[in-house]
């Protein structure tokens, strides 16, 4: 065997998000010389799809592998399947429960959205309605964000109301169309929380076909959500670091398959970017286009 | 030969047709004013155009499925032809930097084509529609993430993009009534396929297809050559989707479209044209397409949790099909 | 005696058609009694009324002179009406037995499972007393018209009716299947059977009918004794007039043009060696037993289906004939003895099966439709062939049996073909009607077209044809010339075996 | 009418049907034989199972898929109603902690009850069946989410359920045939249903209603009542692949499921079942659900691009459908 071969498997795979991470990846197996494939189900309700994915690259007797679980519990059999063959398991995105995986380089999506409820808050003056429009209303992502900025709201800013929270499948159009019936709905709407990307895109669109001027908080980047932050009609973002999540966690998998000992929790972190620091750096370097 | 058994039914609401085209409103008319009535911030100019707006990509692609429905085949590949198409046009002008025109052209050329091959899959090689389509679907799924490198190609080079479903011919010279292009274009659209398939040879072949292909065999007619037309011009309407809904969101999303086929034959058997075919109507699909933007429209209108939306409409999809078939049993 | 069954009154309108008004009839036990009327006149709707498939306006229906309500197929069953209807009513992916029984399988294990054996048997032994040969297990897809209606009659059979309907039971038939099916109603008959039969053959009332019901536009005219009265005054009754019948000229044509030739035709088992032509003007018969393989060698002419070899000639040129649409190129075309499936597009309007084979003539600039010229086209051939529709609008499927048949015909005779086939073209037409299409037919061939007509009734072809072809067996056994005698043709007919093959030698009386 | 054009080609199939059953497997050998040859990690014990295993869900929604579409009408509902029974067996096991046969129940009462519930729409109502199922999917797919607190249930206080799909009886008597239940309850639903179809008076109705349902009504038979009945069977195998699903994730996923039908149906026409009704085999799906899962899991095995694996797969349906139609008129 020439090359190491580590397959990620991830909770999707069209989305920029995805693409962006399997970006990191591919740059750290350039780096490290080793192999890696990427793949991911359509949608991340696909449970049973995601194990058959699994299980594929597990018949490739892989040097160790990345997965981010779209439901830990469902795919037990095939971890432990993994660790009795002693291929390592690095958890990526949001993480895999359990004590299988060696590493997890993972977002705290509930802290992450918690942040963006404190910027929406403070931008529309701690009072008034507010909705979301989620990207799924059963994954870990979407159940993460969407309870972390109600809870968040609820705790620390009372005086705000949440009105709506809808749910577009990280479709742009339908998002756009979900946002024109709440913007509708309700007249004195003052903020919205979009919360990845295919969602924000879709809020902005929403908001300016309707010509509404409302506070627009993003999740995750692409062109056209720095576009929007650029141009004032989005507040700003929470972006997540997934190109240094791939990065990150074929880096982990590498070491752990080379039996070197590997961080158990590598954070990577979000960061809020607005209009004042996008062009910074250290935000440029984890916005993907 | 299953269709044997609705037969009495269909045939008397032909007879009256006029009387039941209105009556085919009726659901439409009904769920309109019921949220109307439920909420204030329905029947508002801004909305009743977002609802129009809503409808006009379904709504296309809705057209394009109904003319291979009548045919007696299926088109499963609606909704990634019209990504593939929008993609093509992103090649052409973004990546390419061409000027708006031949974005346009190669996207309905695109379209043209692919619909051309599905066409020759299902008349020529025999291969049933479904399969035909249902590997289409996939092919140009898989292509529009190839050519365009799994990420959306904006338009921002070409200022003039969004204008063809954002911006307003109607409402620059009425100002009053600022109706998108999109919805123009779906009309028309709907104007233009209509009059194929009332007034012109190709239209009469493909009812004829639909009604007894063997017996237009029989009759002469190269039927292959037909066939291949109607998917060809099916294909070219979603060039039009793939048109409208790229300038919408102002770039061709790669990853988007699988499942609209599911919307867009929706629209057309709520419209009234049969699956088996030889039957069937644009004005139908057009109100079958209305019927889901409003309903979809309403419901989140009423802050209906989206759980309950999903019920109701699939509830509300029943009745309104039953009340259609209970109309036209009474006349 | 009280009549077995008695329809008194009966009333029965279709949206824009009045079908019935005033009918009546009554049946004895034991008796034949055959529904006579032109296409269109009603006898269909009112048997159907009778099988409780069509509700009834109004009159009264009395069973043993007690009166009934019939609401479904189910409950004239259970009343002891059998119907075997003018449409096939068969589930084509079914076998033969699957569709007699239908509903009524023999089961076994405690009647969980279907007992596939009895039920093969059972069918096996109603073919049996039919003299038919069919494996039971046949897919009834596989069969031709002819043996899908004898399956329809041994299923009809199998439900030992007190009341038997026969809506034109022969009309897809050859001479021995009439044979035999007429002995099997001379055996129900004697059980005591009460047979509606319905019919356009007239030859076939003295053979079996006792008794003699008209129908006219829905109404009842009368019912008269079949043994003395003369067919003319029946047909009058039909008619509301006498009919002429023109003598069948027979012209020389040995000096026209050739105009169809075809050399060598083969087709598996189905078409050997057939080689024949047809002149300008001719009239060519093609005479045979069910299976003798002329529809076959008519679809193969015409492209429909392919061909191991042979050729075609038109006016001693070669065409290259694949498919229909180089046939009707070539200037042939071809009426299909199957007018539900081949035919017609029978959820389309009359205007748009008349025009179906010539749409491109209708057609202008862009495709676009000529309405007015396809109206006018349609209803010069509703007026021509008295086809009885309310409108050129009307769809086709609500037509009767032989309206719809005279549609096949027109769609043909607009298309305007150098060459026309026609294959069974007065399947279930009336006479009057038929005597009109062997008017045009003659017409036809008097202004120049070569015409073959494929026909199961030999008076037909015999009154017809200028000379006649004979098939047997997929082999062209001979050509008689038009005077020729039944016996003649019988005797082609079933010219069986390797000798008969005709070798590419043009048979006797063809044209050299 | 449209199916007219092929009797002649099927007819002659079903006269070779021996042979042509054999013929069948060609493509998905031929398939198996180029991944083996491409991969060593493609043949091998772990692999062929994982195969298995993943079209036993599909395969199962498949076979009742094929059901309906016999009787000439379609199921769009099976992928959601899969999910709403796993959900009920959640109910029933999770939140109410009934011991596990009465969660077994619980899932095929609820999927026979919501079959019959499609089926009286379709037979009662003359509810065109892709309208009927398309409603119960929808209808289905909020009520899972409602049901359930848009939460996945977990079966953690029922160890015994992960067994139905994960363990292993035949491995438990033949260690060295460690087939997974969920494989052996996907054949033994498929010969289940064989016989039903082909020697029970159910599977006789089944063929003639997608035959010629009025030929069958004119036979004097209740055509309604058989075509619930199937609905209803077909609604009972979709609460059994509700809980080989559910088995395998251990716990019921409510917003999973739509989408699903798509890959069951093309499952069936793949294996040779027309949706035009009356002509189709248990085995020939069977065949097709195995083409879907080797063709997705030979092309992971490869590495194939994941954006290539569809073009790929859609081309490869089409291209065995199309071999399976050529080898059928040679015959
Ligand atoms: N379902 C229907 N809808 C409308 N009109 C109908 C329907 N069924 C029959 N008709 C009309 O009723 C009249 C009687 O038709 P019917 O089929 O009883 O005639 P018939 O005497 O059997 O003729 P044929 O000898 O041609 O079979 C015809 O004008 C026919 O067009
Ligand atoms: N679609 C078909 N499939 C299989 N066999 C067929 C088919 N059509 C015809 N045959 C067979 O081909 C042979 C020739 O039939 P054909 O119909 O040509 O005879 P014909 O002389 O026209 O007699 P008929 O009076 O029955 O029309 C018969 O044995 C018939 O069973
Ligand atoms: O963070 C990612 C992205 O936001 C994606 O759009 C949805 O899945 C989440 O896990
Ligand atoms: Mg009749
Ligand atoms: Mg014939």
């Amino acid at each position: 065997q020439d090359k190491m071969y580590i397959p990620l498997i991830s909770k999707g795979f069209q989305h920029q998000f995805w693409q962006a991470v399997k970006a990191g990846a591919d740059k750290a197996a350039a780096d490290l010389g080793v192999e890696v494939t990427f793949e991911g189900p359509d949608s991340e309700t696909q449970v049973d799809r995601q194990i058959d994915m699994l299980a594929a690259a597990l018949a490739k007797k892989p040097a160790a592998i990345g997965f981010a679980a779209l439901d830990s519990q469902a795919a037990l059999p095939l971890l432990q399947q993994a660790k009795d063959a002693k291929i390592p398991v690095v958890a990526f995105d949001s993480g895999v429960e359990g004590d299988i995986p060696v590493s997890t380089a993972s977002t705290n999506n509930i802290a992450a959205a918690a942040l963006a409820a404190d910027k929406m808050a403070e931008l529309i003056g701690d009072e008034g309605k507010v909705a979301l429009v989620v990207h799924d209303q059963t994954s870990r992502t979407g159940i993460d964000r969407r309870d972390g900025f109600v809870n968040r709201m609820k705790e620390a800013h009372p005086k705000v109301e949440i009105v709506a929270i809808e749910y577009g499948e990280g479709d742009h159009l339908k998002s756009t169309e979900i946002t024109k019936a709440i913007l509708q709905a309700n007249p004195d709407l003052k903020g919205m929380f979009g919360a990845n990307e295919g969602s924000a895109i879709g809020v902005v669109n929403g908001a300016k076909e309707l010509g509404r001027q409302l506070v627009i908080i993003g999740y995750d980047s692409g062109a056209q959500q720095k576009q929007a932050i650029r141009d004032g009609q989005m507040a700003g973002a929470i972006t997540q670091n997934p190109v240094g999540i791939g990065y990150k966690t074929v880096e982990a998998a590498v070491k752990a398959a080379k039996g070197e000992a590997v961080e158990k929790n590598i954070d990577t972190g979000f960061y809020y970017y607005d209009k004042t620091n996008i062009d910074q750096p250290d935000i440029a370097a984890v916005l993907y286009d | 030969m299953s269709a044997t058994a609705s037969t009495g039914i269909v045939s008397m609401g032909s007879k009256f047709s006029g009387a039941h085209r209105l009556l085919a409103f009726a659901s439409l008319i009904a769920l309109i004013l019921v949220f109307s009535l439920a909420s204030p911030n329905f029947m508002q100019t801004s909305n009743i155009i977002a609802i129009l707006q809503a409808t006009s990509v379904n709504g296309v692609l809705a057209i394009a499925a109904t003319l291979v429905i009548i045919t007696g085949g299926i088109d499963l590949s609606v909704g990634t032809l019209m990504t593939f198409c929008a993609v093509i046009a992103g090649v052409v002008l973004t990546f390419w930097g061409m000027p708006l025109g031949f974005g346009v052209l190669a996207a309905i050329l695109a379209g043209a084509a692919s619909g051309t091959l599905s066409g020759t899959f299902v008349a020529k090689l025999k291969i049933p529609p479904f399969i035909a389509t249902l590997g289409m679907m996939l092919i140009l799924k898989g292509l529009s993430l190839v050519i365009s490198g799994t990420r959306p190609i904006y338009f921002n080079g070409t200022p003039g993009f969004t204008q063809i479903s954002q911006g307003s011919l109607i409402g620059s010279v009425f100002p009053a009534l600022p109706i998108p292009n999109g919805v123009l274009i779906l009309f028309l659209v709907a104007i233009a396929t209509s009059f194929i398939l009332e007034r012109t040879i190709l239209g009469r072949f493909t009812f004829a297809l639909g009604s007894n292909e063997e017996a237009v065999r029989l009759s002469g007619v190269n039927t292959d050559r037909w066939k291949i037309a109607v998917y060809a011009l099916a294909g070219s309407i979603c060039g039009i989707a793939g048109l409208l809904i790229s300038s919408r969101l102002n770039s061709a999303q790669p990853a988007l479209g699988q499942g609209y086929e599911l919307d867009a034959i929706a629209a057309v058997v709520i419209g009234g044209t049969s699956l088996s075919g030889g039957r069937g109507t644009i004005i139908g699909t057009l109100i079958g397409a209305l019927i889901i933007s409003v309903l979809a429209n309403g419901l989140r209108i009423l802050s209906v949790a989206q759980e309950w939306q999903t019920v109701v409409t699939g509830s509300i999809i029943i009745l309104a099909v039953y009340t259609d078939i209970l109309r036209r049993r009474r006349l | 005696m009280t009549a077995l069954v008695a329809m008194k009154d009966i009333e029965k309108s279709f949206p824009g058609v009045r079908a019935l008004h005033n009918a009546q009839l009554d049946l004895r036990a034991g008796e034949v009694h055959a529904l006579m009327g032109e296409n269109g006149a009603g006898k269909s709707t009112m048997m159907k009324i009778l099988a409780g498939i069509y509700r009834r306006d109004g009159g009264e229906i009395l069973l043993d002179g007690k009166p009934v309500e019939i609401n479904s197929p189910r409950q004239a069953q259970d009343l002891g009406i059998g119907i075997i209807h003018q449409e096939l009513n068969l589930m084509p992916h079914l076998t033969a037995a699957q569709n007699m029984f239908i509903g009524r399988e023999p089961r076994k294990a405690a009647g969980l499972l279907l007992d596939e054996a009895r039920l093969n048997a059972d069918a096996a032994e109603i073919f049996a007393s039919m003299h038919l040969k069919l494996d039971p297990r046949t897919l009834i897809d596989g069969l031709t018209i002819a043996r899908q209606q004898m399956v329809e009659i041994a299923k009809a059979l199998s439900y030992r009716s007190r009341v038997l309907i026969m809506d034109e039971p022969t009309a897809a038939l050859n001479d021995a299947e009439i044979n035999e099916l007429f002995a099997i109603i001379a055996r129900l008959k004697a059980e005591g059977v009460g047979i509606v039969y319905i019919s356009h053959k007239m030859d076939e009332l003295k053979r079996i009918a006792d008794r003699v019901t008209v129908m006219r536009d829905g109404e009842y005219i009368g019912t008269v004794p079949a043994a003395d009265t003369p067919v003319e005054k029946i047909i009058s009754m039909m008619v509301g007039r006498a009919l002429t019948e023109e003598r069948p000229d027979l012209p020389d044509h040995a000096n026209s043009d050739v105009v169809l030739k075809v050399k060598n035709l083969n087709r598996g088992a189905a078409i050997r060696n057939v080689g024949f032509s047809v002149r300008k003007g001719e009239i060519l018969g093609f005479a045979g037993l069910m299976g003798a393989g002329r529809t076959e060698v008519a679809r193969a002419i015409f492209g429909a289906d392919r061909r191991d070899s042979g050729d075609i000639f038109m006016h001693g040129r070669k065409v290259d004939i694949r498919m229909p649409q180089d046939a009707v190129r070539a200037g042939i075309g071809y009426l299909s003895e199957d007018r539900k499936h081949f035919g017609l597009a029978t959820g389309m309007d009359v205007r748009n099966n008349v025009v179906l084979a010539s749409l491109r003539r209708f057609a202008g600039p862009g495709g676009l439709l000529r309405e007015a010229a396809m109206h006018d086209a349609a209803s010069r051939y509703i007026d021509q062939l008295a086809i009885k529709t309310p409108s050129d609008r009307q769809e086709v499927r609500l037509l009767s049996g032989g309206n719809q048949q005279k549609i096949v015909i027109a769609k043909w005779l607009l298309r305007d073909c150098e060459v026309l086939i026609f294959d069974e073209p007065t399947r279930g037409i009336d006479v009057g009607a038929k005597n009109e299409i062997y008017k045009l037919l003659n017409a036809l061939a008097r202004q120049g077209r070569a015409i073959i007509v494929i026909s199961s009734e030999l008076p037909e072809v015999l009154r017809l044809s200028h000379r006649i072809a004979v098939m047997c067996e997929g082999r062209l056994t001979g050509i008689l010339p038009g005077g020729a005698s039944q016996e003649e043709i019988m005797h082609l007919a079933t010219l069986r075996g390797e000798g008969a093959n005709q070798n590419n030698q043009p048979a006797k009386g063809d044209a050299k």
